[in-house]
C-alpha cells in the first residue's frame, strides 16, 4: 500500500504508522460526560468501506488523515489534520 | 534422450553435475530435468502420501513431481524444481522423500494401503485409546511429513532485497509481454519487463512458430536486444513476480546466482516493485486429463514435451504416445516426428478429429490404463470398437490450457468461467492498474497475443498519460483455439489430480458424498491444491470433477483462487539481511568503547546497548560489582551514561500551554532554570511515561523521556501538536543523539564537578531541580541537578562528539575521588531503594493512582488522560497499588513475577492479592527489597503477606512497606 | 455414523462407498428457539454446547458463506492457556481442558497436539513479565516452567545463540500448549451439532435483526425470515456489521493478521515457539509445513489479505531467530479479519436488547478459545447468566474502567494488542 | 585540565570503496534545525536567505538548507541563528555520509523504498525516508552522489548496511560481466 504524506508525497506503507479512526482528532471537552469519552476512546464505526483514519509518517513526523477503503485498501485522499478539521 | 540437433543448448559447453551421487552430463542451457531426461533418467521423485515413483510432468515452476534438493551444506535447497534449476559444473542434486533409495523406497508400502488412506481418513480414527494419539499415532504421521529436508544448519543469509520503481511493469516476456513492453517503451514510459525464464521469449522458445520471416526465438531475441538497448527499459530475467499488493506494489523473486556455483553474489534478490500500471502477460499453463494411472514417470504434459523437444533437444522417450482433447496433441505429434522421435500413437478424445500424420491415429479414444513401474512401458486405450494396448515409453498429454491468472486473485479477484474456451479467465479490474492480456486472458494464438499485448500497453499508456507510437508487429499463426472437450476419463482405477499430494478423482467423489460440496471444503478435506505447486495444474480439473460429482455446472460449483506467492519464496530471500545483528539497527552511546574496554557486559536496552556493570579485578559475580557500585554512589561518587534517555527540545509561544496539556502536572509555572518531574498519561487514563522537563528559557523546554518510550512519546507529542492543538505555536525536535549525557551521583558529586567546571558549583546557585550552562575545557555543557539514585546528583550533557572524552574524564576524576563508573544493575538497585518507578511498574496497566501519584494530577486544568482516569474502575481503592516489600528474612529475594497472598491463604488465582515488579539486594540496607502492586496496598502498611513464586520454588513471608526504603524525606538528594 | 479405526478399515475394503454426509443441508424452518448468526468456530461450538449441555436442539446456525470459512480456517492453529490476568486465566484454562477431551467428545480427530509452547524472553524485564505470567498460570492450576538460556537451548538448539541481535535469556515453557488441525475443529463441532439436531444453514446471510419492544423476535435472511426468541451474534470479523443491524455500535475495530506456511519439510521444529522481540511465532504442521505468523498489519481492514512490509518483517524475524529455516520456501500466505477490542480481550455478554447476545472481540486469539467460548456462550443463552469462566468478558468494562484485561499493556488503541 | 577531544561519528570507519562506489564522511561544520514560528516563515526566509519547501534543498547564507519535515529545515554549513524560529543545534545529532559512484543509486535501492528515479529524486532534491529500518534523510547532490543522514547513534549500522549493499552490487556486476 502507498500513502501520500502531505509533506513528503507518495511513499511506501512501511514509512507509516496507523493510529486509528480520525475521530481521535475530535477530543471531547474536558468536562464532557463520561459516555462521550467512552465513545471517543472505544466505540468505532468500523465500516467495511470508506473510512477516515490517522496515519503518522515516521521519517518526517507528519500526522495526516487518510480517506481509505477498508474493504479494498484504496486510498482516496490524504490531508493534514488541520485540513481535515476545517 | 538427446536429439542430435537443435535446441537452445550450447553443445560446445558440456556441464557435469551429480544426481544422487552419480555423475551426469548435460549442456549449458539445460535444466536439471532436461539434462536428466537427456540421459534417460525419468524417475526424479516420490509423491508425498503414497511415495509413488514420479518423473517431471512440466518444464516450469508449476512442477509437482520433480522436486529435488540442490547443493550441499547450509545452503542446500530442498524442494527445488528440477524443471527450473539450471545446471552448472559441480552442482549436486539429491532426490527426496525416499528411503533407502529413489528406485527402492520402503515407504511405498503406503501405496498398497491406499484403499484405507482415503481423503480425511485421519479425522475419523487414531482417537482410541486417547493417549495413543500423541504418544504413537501423531509421531508416526509427523515423521512421514514433508518432501525435502532442511540442512539443519544456520543459513548464511547471503541474499538481498531491493526496491525498483517504474511506470509500467510487464509480467511475462512471451509474445504478449514483448509486444506490450515494446509498445510502452517506444512511447517513452519507464518499463520493467520481468520474466521467470532465463531469457525473454516465453512459449516462443518452445514452439516451432514463425513470426514474419523469423522463427519465434529469433524474433524474441531481436526484441530482447532492442529493449535492452533502450535507456527506459529494465529487463529482469530469472525474476518471478510472486505477489500483488496494494497501490501498485508487486513482490518479485530474482534468482540472481542460483545458476552458478555459490560465490560472492547474492543467491536471490527479493524485489519490491512499484508500478503505476502493470500488464499481466504470464501466459497459460497446460492442464492434465484425469485418466487411470496417469502418474507414471514418462507421462508429461504435451506443452512440456514440446519444450523439452524444441528448447532442450530432448525427448522423454524413444516411442512417445500423444493423448489429447484438442489440437495441441496434433502439434505435439508433428514436432516429435520432425525431431525423429517415433510417435507411438496419437489418441484424440474427439470422434470427429482427423490427422494426416504418419502415425497411428485413434480419434474418439481415451487412455484407460497405463503400465510400467519406475517408468512408463505402455498404455491401454479405449477406442470405438474396443481396447488396445500400445507400447510407449512416454506419453504426452494435451488437456487444454488454463490462463495463468494467479496474480489477479491476490487482491480477492475471483476468476470467471468462460465457456467458449472452457477455462477460467481473470475477472475484470481484479487488480487496479493491472491489465491482463494474451494467453493469461484466454487468447491463445501467437498473432492474438502480439495484438493483445499492444492493446494492453496502449491502455496502460493512456492511463499514464503517454501517447503510443505505432509499432510494427510481425505476422504470426492465428489458428483458432480448439476448446478442450474432456476433463477426465471414466474408467476403473485411480486417476490423479494433485500429483504431489496424491489426490485422486475418488477423493473428490468421497468429499462430495460426505457433503463437502463447497470447493473450499473439498480442497481442505482432500488437500487438493495444497502441495508445493498450489494446484496450478490440477485445481480447475478438480473443480470440474466436483461439479460433475454434485450435479452442478462449473460456475455453479465455484471458482478457483490463489494466494501469494505465485511460486514459493525462500524465507532467506524475503528476510534477507536480517540474521544476527542485521535484525534491527544498533544504537551505540559515546561511552560504548570505553565500557567494553573495561569488560562491562553490554545489555540491549531497546535498540541501545548499556553497560550492565563494570567489573574490577577480583570480582567474581555481577552482584559483587553491583554492590560495590551502589556503595560507591551512596558513599562517594559514581558516573553513569544516561544518553539513551529520550530528549525532546520544545520551543515556542505555545510551549508552556502545550506541556500543561501533555503532563498531569503544571509546567507553565515552572521558573526558568528549574526542572520538574512530569507524569504523562495515555488518553485512556493509564500512565504512558515519566521524566523530567527543564525550562531553559521563557519559551524553551527540554523534556526527558525513558529510553523505551522516546519514540512513542515523540509521536504522541507530534499528535497533540498537529492534531489536537494546531493553534498552539510549538515546535518539537528530538535531540537525543546530539547530546551525550552522564549522571554524576553521590555525596561527592559536587566535588567532582568542581574539579572540572570553570565556575564553582554551589547549592545556593544550583539547588536541587535546577539547570544551568557551563563549560568544561572550553566546551559548553548543560548541567541538570536531578537524581535517579536518591543521592546528590547532576547530569552533565555535552555535544556527542565530546562524549567519549568527557566520559573518560569523568570516570578518571571519579576514581581519583574514590568512586567510578556504575552500570544499569547498580542504577536499578539505587532506584528500588528509593522507590522510583520504571516501566516495570508503569507497564501500561497502571494509573497515577496506582503508583501513588494521584496528587500529581492537576485538578485545575485539563490534561491528556484526565477524563478517562476518572472512570470509577480506575479510582477504586481496592485496585492493586504500589507498595514496598521487605522479606521477613533479609536473605530471601521476592523475585519479580512472584505473587502476593494474604498470610495463610493457598496460592491460587482467586486468592492472589498482588505481585512483585522489581527486586534487588540492597547493600545499603543489607536486605532484599522489592516493589510490587497489592490490592488496597497503601492501606496495608506493616501487614505480613505470603510471597509465592511457583516457577522458582520460593515461598516465604514479606512485610508491606512504603515504596521508599531509603532516605524517605529525600534529604540526601536535596543536599 | 460413528467414526472409528474399524470403520475406516471397513470402508477401505468397500471402496469408501458407505460414508454418509457429515452434516445435512436442511431448509430453514420458520421458527427456532435460538438462532446463531455466524457459522465459524465460535458459532458452531455454541450450537454444539447448546444441544449437548442444555438440551436446546431447535437451533439454527446461519452462515453467509460456507461453514468454518472465517478465521477458524485461517489461523496458525495454536492452542494455549498462558494468560495472566483474571478473566482470561480461568477462561483459557477451561478451554484447554475442553480441548484435551475434544476428539473423544466430538468423535472427530481434531489432532490436538500438546507439543509444548515456548515463549522466549530477551531481557531481565521480559523475564520478570513472563515469570508473572507463568506464576499466574500455575495459580490458575495450569502448567508453566521457566527455562533459562541453557534450558531453552536444550529444547531449541537451532536458535541463534551465537550472534543474535537480541540474545535469548530464557523462555516460558507451557507444556500443554500446542496446536490442533483448524478445519477439523469446525467440522467436528458442525458434525456434532448436526447430529444433535441443529440446522446448519449455509449460504444464508442475515440481512436484518428484528426487535420489537426491546425484545429480539427473529432475523431476516437471504433465505427468508426466521423467527427466534433468542439470537446470538457470533460473527467475529464482521461483528460491527451484524451488531449494526441491531442498532448497536461496538468497541471493535477490524484489522488484518497475516499467516504463512512453507512447503512441506521433514520434521525439524517440534514445539510452538514464540519470539516476542520479533513478533514471530512458528510451529510445524503434521504435513511438514512450517506455519508461522507475526503481528497485525496495523491498519483497519476487511480485505483478508496483508501487505508486504509485515510479511517481510515476519520473515526477517524468522531469519533472526532461527536462520536454520532460511531455505524453507513460503508456499502460501493469507489474512484474517481480527475483531480488535480496546483491551485485547473478548466480549461474551447480553445486550440492551432482551434475547440478543453478543460474542466478539477475539482479537487474534480466537482459535484456542473456540471450545470455551461456545461453552460459555451456550450457557449465557440458555440461562441468561454468564458462565463463571467468562464472567468478566463484559461489554461495559470499557465505559467503567472496571475489570480491563489489557495483557499487552498497550491501552485503548485497538490495533496495538 | 585536559582538552576534550572531539571525535567524529565515523571515526576510523570511512572511507570505503567497493566496486564503482565510494562511501565517505560528509559531516558539515554545523547542523542547525530551524522551525519558523507560525506566520513567521517569510521573516525567517529573509533572515536566513531562503527556506526550503517540501523536498527542496536551497542555498542559504550559512550553507545548504534541507527540508526535513513540515515547517522544518536543517541547515548544513556554518552555525545559523534566527529570532523568529525555533533553532536547535543538531550538529552532533546526525551523521552525514556521501555515497558516490556510478552504481550509487543501485546501492541505495537495496535499502530505501524511496523512488530514486530522476523523475522522482532529481539532483538537489531531498527526502525524509527509511534506510533499512532507520529513519533517514537522503539528498541527491550530484548525478551519482547522494548524501545520507541518520541519527548519530546508528552510524555503525548505516555503514554496515551500505557496505553490504555495495558488496552485492559489485558482486552482481562481476556475475553479469565478461563471460
Amino acid at each position: 500500500m502507498r500513502l501520500t504524506c502531505p509533506h513528503c508525497g507518495e511513499r511506501d506503507l512501511r514509512e507509516f504508522a496507523y493510529k486509528g479512526d480520525a475521530l481521535a482528532l475530535s477530543r471531547p471537552e474536558a468536562n464532557a460526560e463520561l459516555q462521550a469519552w467512552h465513545e471517543y476512546l472505544h466505540i468505532r464505526d468500523n465500516p467495511a468501506g470508506p473510512t477516515r483514519e490517522l496515519w503518522y509518517h515516521t521519517p518526517c513526523g507528519s500526522w495526516m488523515v487518510a480517506e481509505r477503503d477498508t474493504a479494498t485498501h484504496a486510498v482516496h485522499r490524504t490531508m493534514t489534520p488541520a485540513e481535515a478539521t476545517k | 534422450m538427446r536429439i542430435a540437433t537443435g535446441g537452445l543448448i550450447d553443445r560446445e559447453k558440456p556441464i557435469r553435475f551429480t544426481f544422487d551421487g552419480k555423475p551426469v552430463t548435460g549442456f549449458a542451457g539445460d535444466t536439471v530435468a532436461s539434462a536428466l531426461l537427456a540421459n534417460d533418467i525419468l524417475l526424479m521423485g516420490r509423491s508425498f502420501k503414497y511415495h509413488r515413483p514420479r518423473g517431471p510432468v512440466t518444464a516450469g515452476s508449476d512442477e509437482p513431481n520433480a522436486l529435488v534438493t540442490v547443493g550441499e551444506g547450509a545452503e542446500a535447497r530442498p524442494n527445488t524444481r528440477a524443471t527450473c534449476q539450471e545446471i552448472y559444473d559441480g552442482l549436486t542434486v539429491t532426490s527426496q522423500n525416499r528411503w533407502p533409495s529413489l528406485r527402492f523406497d520402503a515407504m511405498a508400502v503406503n501405496d498398497l494401503l491406499s484403499p484405507f488412506l482415503a481423503a480425511g481418513f485421519y479425522y475419523k480414527t487414531f482417537m482410541w485409546p486417547r493417549a495413543f494419539w500423541e504418544k504413537l499415532y501423531e509421531p508416526i504421521i509427523r515423521r512421514a511429513a514433508g518432501l525435502g529436508a532442511l540442512s539443519g544448519q544456520p543459513d548464511p543469509d547471503r541474499s538481498e532485497k531491493a526496491f525498483a520503481h517504474c511506470d509500467l511493469l510487464v509480467i511475462g516476456a512471451g509474445p504478449a509481454g514483448l509486444a506490450a513492453a515494446l509498445t510502452a517503451a517506444e512511447a517513452g514510459a519507464d518499463v520493467i519487463l520481468a520474466t521467470e525464464d532465463t531469457r525473454p521469449g516465453g512459449r516462443l522458445l518452445s514452439e516451432t512458430v514463425t513470426l514474419g520471416d523469423q522463427t519465434g526465438r529469433e524474433w524474441a531475441d531481436r526484441m530482447a536486444a532492442r529493449l535492452a538497448a533502450m535507456g527506459n527499459v529494465r529487463v529482469m530475467a530469472r525474476t518471478t513476480v510472486t505477489g500483488v499488493y496494494d497501490s501498485g506494489t508487486y513482490g518479485a523473486l530474482e534468482r540472481v546466482a542460483e545458476h552458478v556455483m555459490p560465490g560472492e553474489a547474492p543467491p536471490t534478490c527479493f524485489w519490491r516493485l512499484v508500478a503505476r500500471q502493470a500488464i499481466l502477460a504470464t501466459g497459460a499453463l497446460e492442464r492434465p486429463i484425469a485418466f487411470p494411472m496417469n502418474d507414471r514417470p514418462g507421462i508429461l504434459s504435451a506443452a512440456a514435451t514440446r519444450t523439452y523437444l524444441n528448447r532442450y533437444a530432448v525427448s522423454p522417450g524413444a516411442r512417445v504416445a500423444v493423448f489429447g482433447n484438442n489440437d495441441d496433441a496434433h502439434r505435439t505429434a508433428t514436432d516429435l516426428a520432425a525431431a525423429g522421435v517415433t510417435v507411438a500413437a496419437l489418441i484424440d478424445t474427439r470422434e470427429d478429429a482427423t490427422s494426416d500424420g504418419a502415425w497411428p491415429f485413434y480419434p474418439g479414444a481415451e487412455v484407460i490404463e497405463t503400465q510400467g513401474r519406475l517408468r512408463l512401458e505402455g498404455l491401454t486405450i479405449r477406442k470405438p470398437g474396443g481396447t488396445l494396448r500400445i507400447g510407449a515409453d512416454a506419453l504426452a498429454v494435451a488437456g487444454g490450457w488454463n490462463p495463468a491468472l494467479h496474480l489477479t486473485c491476490h487482491m480477492n479477484g475471483r476468476p470467471v468461467w468462460q465457456e467458449d474456451i472452457a477455462a477460467f479467465v481473470p475477472t475484470a479490474n481484479a487488480i487496479p492498474g493491472l491489465t491482463p492480456c494474451g494467453a493469461a486472458l484466454g487468447t491463445f494464438s501467437t498473432a492474438g497475443c502480439l495484438e493483445d499485448g499492444r492493446r494492453a500497453a496502449e491502455a496502460a499508456l493512456d492511463a499514464l498519460g503517454h501517447s503510443p507510437k505505432p509499432i510494427d508487429l510481425p505476422d504470426a499463426e492465428d489458428t483458432p483455439y480448439s476448446p478442450p472437450a474432456t476433463w477426465a476419463v471414466t474408467a476403473p482405477g485411480r486417476a490423479w489430480l494433485d500429483l504431489q499430494n496424491d489426490v485422486t478423482t475418488k477423493d473428490v467423489h468421497l468429499a462430495a458424498r460426505e457433503n463437502f460440496r463447497s470447493v473450499e471444503h473439498m480442497k481442505r478435506y482432500t488437500t487438493q491444491g495444497m502441495a508445493t505447486d498450489q494446484g496450478k495444474g490440477s485445481n480447475v480439473t478438480a473443480l470440474a470433477i466436483l461439479a460433475d460429482a454434485t450435479g452442478r455446472t462449473i460456475p455453479e460449483t465455484g471458482t478457483t483462487t490463489f494466494r501469494p506467492p505465485y511460486v514459493p519464496v525462500p524465507i532467506s530471500s524475503m528476510g534477507a539481511g536480517h540474521a544476527g545483528k542485521g535484525f534491527a539497527p544498533e544504537r551505540f552511546t559515546t561511552s560504548h568503547e570505553a565500557s567494553t574496554a573495561r569488560a562491562a557486559p553490554m545489555i540491549e536496552a531497546g535498540l541501545w546497548y548499556r553497560p550492565s556493570y563494570f567489573p574490577v579485578h577480583g570480582e567474581k559475580t555481577w552482584r559483587e560489582s553491583c554492590d560495590r557500585e551502589v556503595r560507591m554512589v551512596r558513599e562517594c561518587v559514581g558516573v553513569s551514561d544516561v544518553s539513551t534517555l529520550g530528549k525532546i527540545d520544545i520551543q515556542g509561544p505555545g510551549a508552556a500551554e502545550f506541556l500543561d496539556l501533555v503532563y498531569t502536572g503544571t509546567f507553565s509555572t515552572l521558573k526558568e532554570g528549574r526542572i520538574r518531574y512530569g507524569l504523562m498519561l495515555r488518553e485512556d487514563g493509564h500512565v504512558m511515561d515519566d521524566g523530567t522537563t527543564a525550562r531553559l528559557g521563557p519559551q524553551h523546554y527540554l523534556m526527558t523521556t525513558t529510553t523505551a518510550a522516546a519514540g512513542p512519546v515523540m509521536a504522541h507529542l507530534e499528535f497533540v501538536a498537529q492534531g489536537l492543538r494546531p493553534d498552539l505555536d510549538v515546535k518539537l525536535t528530538s535531540v537525543t543523539d546530539h547530546w551525550a549525557q552522564f549522571a554524576v551521583a553521590g555525596p561527592r558529586a559536587r566535588d567532582l564537578l568542581n574539579s572540572l567546571l570553570e565556575e564553582e558549583v554551589t547549592d545556593d546557585a544550583v539547588p536541587f531541580m535546577s539547570c544551568w550552562l557551563a563549560t568544561v575545557s572550553g566546551v559548553p555543557v548543560r548541567l541538570y541537578r536531578i537524581s535517579f539514585s536518591g543521592e546528590r546528583g547532576y547530569e552533565i550533557a555535552v555535544p556527542a562528539r565530546y562524549g567519549a572524552a568527557l566520559w573518560r574524564l569523568l570516570v578518571a576524576q571519579a576514581e581519583s575521588l574514590g568512586g567510578g563508573a556504575y552500570g544499569i544493575e547498580a542504577l536499578n538497585v539505587l532506584r528500588i531503594e528509593k522507590g522510583f518507578i520504571t516501566h516495570a511498574e508503569i507497564h501500561g496497566r497502571t494509573t497515577a493512582y496506582d503508583i501513588g501519584m494521584q496528587a500529581m494530577m492537576s485538578k485545575t486544568k485539563d490534561f491528556i488522560g484526565k477524563a478517562a482516569a476518572a472512570r470509577p474502575g480506575l479510582t477504586e481503592s481496592t485496585r492493586e497499588r504500589l507498595v514496598g516489600l521487605r522479606p521477613r528474612d533479609p536473605a530471601n529475594m521476592p523475585l519479580p513475577g512472584g505473587f502476593l497472598f494474604t498470610k495463610g491463604e493457598t496460592p491460587s488465582r482467586a486468592n492472589a492479592q498482588g505481585y512483585v515488579t522489581s527486586a534487588c539486594w540492597s547493600p545499603t540496607l543489607e536486605t532484599h527489597l522489592a516493589l510490587g502492586f497489592l490490592a488496597s496496598g497503601p492501606e496495608r502498611m506493616g501487614e505480613t503477606l505470603r510471597f509465592t513464586d511457583h516457577l522458582r520454588n520460593r515461598d516465604f513471608e514479606v512485610t508491606v512497606t512504603d515504596p521508599v526504603a531509603f532516605d524517605q524525606d529525600g534529604g540526601r538528594m536535596r543536599g | 455414523m460413528r467414526y472409528s479405526g474399524f470403520k475406516v478399515f471397513l470402508e477401505g475394503l468397500r471402496g469408501q462407498s458407505g460414508w454418509k454426509p457429515v452434516w445435512r443441508d436442511p431448509e430453514p424452518k420458520p421458527v427456532y428457539d435460538v438462532v446463531i448468526i455466524g457459522g465459524g468456530g465460535h458459532g458452531l461450538s455454541t450450537a454444539y454446547y447448546l444441544a449437548k449441555n442444555h438440551g436446546l436442539t431447535n437451533v439454527a446456525v446461519l452462515e453467509k458463506g460456507y461453514l468454518g470459512g472465517g478465521n477458524v480456517g485461517r489461523n496458525t492453529t495454536i492452542v494455549r492457556a498462558n494468560y495472566f490476568l483474571p478473566g482470561n486465566s480461568e477462561f483459557y484454562s477451561h478451554s484447554m481442558k475442553l480441548w484435551e477431551g475434544l476428539a473423544a467428545d466430538l468423535n472427530y480427530n481434531v489432532m490436538h497436539s500438546q507439543r509444548g509452547l515456548i515463549n522466549l524472553f530477551h531481557s531481565d524485564g521480559q523475564r520478570d513479565a513472563f515469570a508473572r505470567r507463568g506464576n499466574a498460570m500455575i495459580n490458575q492450576g495450569d502448567d508453566a516452567v521457566l527455562l533459562d538460556r541453557e534450558g531453552v537451548r536444550s529444547y531449541l538448539p537451532y536458535l541463534d545463540f551465537d550472534n543474535p541481535r537480541f540474545p535469548v535469556y530464557g523462555g516460558l515453557l507451557h507444556p500443554r500448549g500446542g496446536t490442533a488441525r483448524h478445519d477439523a475443529v469446525a467440522w467436528g463441532y458442525a458434525r456434532g451439532a448436526d447430529r444433535r439436531g441443529v440446522d446448519l444453514l449455509q449460504q444464508c446471510e442475515v440481512t436484518g435483526i428484528d426487535i420489537e419492544g426491546g425484545q429480539v423476535t427473529g432475523v431476516q435472511t437471504t433465505r427468508g425470515p426466521i423467527k427466534a426468541k433468542k439470537v446470538a451474534m457470533i460473527a467475529a470479523g464482521r461483528s460491527g456489521q451484524v451488531a449494526a443491524m441491531a442498532g448497536m455500535r461496538l468497541p471493535i475495530e477490524s484489522h488484518v493478521l497475516q499467516a504463512f506456511v512453507t512447503e512441506g519439510l521433514k520434521p525439524v521444529i517440534d514445539h510452538v515457539i514464540s519470539f516476542g522481540m520479533g513478533h514471530f511465532y512458528i510451529s510445524q504442521s503434521d504435513k511438514g509445513g512450517l506455519v508461522f505468523g507475526g503481528d497485525l498489519d496495523f491498519y483497519a481492514s476487511y480485505a483478508q489479505r496483508g501487505n508486504l512490509p509485515m510479511a517481510e518483517h515476519v520473515m526477517e524475524a524468522g531469519m533472526a531467530l532461527m536462520p536454520m529455516i532460511g531455505q524453507a520456501r513460503v508456499l502460501r500466505s493469507w489474512g484474517g479479519i481480527m475483531d480488535m477490542s480496546p483491551d485485547g480481550s473478548p466480549i461474551i455478554d447480553r445486550t440492551a436488547t432482551k434475547g440478543l447476545y453478543l460474542n466478539c472481540g477475539w482479537c487474534y486469539g480466537g482459535f484456542k478459545a473456540v471450545p470455551a467460548s461456545g461453552f460459555a456462550t451456550a450457557h449465557l443463552i440458555a440461562t441468561d447468566r454468564p458462565h463463571e469462566t467468562a464472567a468478566r468478558f463484559r461489554l461495559d468494562r470499557f465505559a467503567t474502567g472496571r475489570g480491563l484485561m489489557d495483557e499487552e499493556g498497550t491501552g485503548a488503541q485497538h490495533n496495538l494488542h | 585540565m585536559a582538552d576534550l577531544i572531539a571525535r567524529p561519528a565515523t571515526h576510523g570507519l570511512l572511507p570505503i570503496e567497493i566496486g564503482s562506489v565510494v562511501l565517505e564522511d560528509a559531516q558539515p561544520e554545523a547542523i542547525t534545525w530551524i522551525a519558523p514560528y507560525n506566520r513567521k516563515k517569510s521573516a525567517v526566509t529573509r533572515t536566513l536567505g531562503g527556506f526550503p519547501g517540501p523536498g527542496q534543498v536551497v542555498e542559504v547564507k550559512a550553507g545548504r538548507a534541507l527540508s526535513v519535515g513540515p515547517g522544518q529545515a536543517l541547515i548544513l554549513g556554518a552555525p545559523a541563528a534566527c529570532d523568529d524560529a525555533a533553532v536547535v543545534d543538531q550538529s552532533d545529532g546526525w551523521t552525514v555520509v556521501a555515497l558516490d559512484g556510478a552504481a550509487a543509486r543501485d546501492v541505495l535501492a537495496r535499502l530505501t523504498p524511496l523512488d530514486l528515479r530522476d523523475s522522482a529524486l532529481s539532483e538537489n532534491a531531498t527526502a525524509r525516508t527509511l534506510l533499512g529500518h532507520m529513519t533517514a534523510s537522503i539528498t541527491r547532490t550530484g548525478p551519482y552522489r547522494y548524501e545520507l543522514m541518520v541519527f548519530r547513534s546508528m552510524t555503525q549500522t548505516l555503514i554496515h548496511e551500505l557496505t553490504r549493499a555495495m558488496k552485492h552490487v559489485a558482486a552482481r556486476a562481476r556475475l553479469s560481466g565478461p563471460g
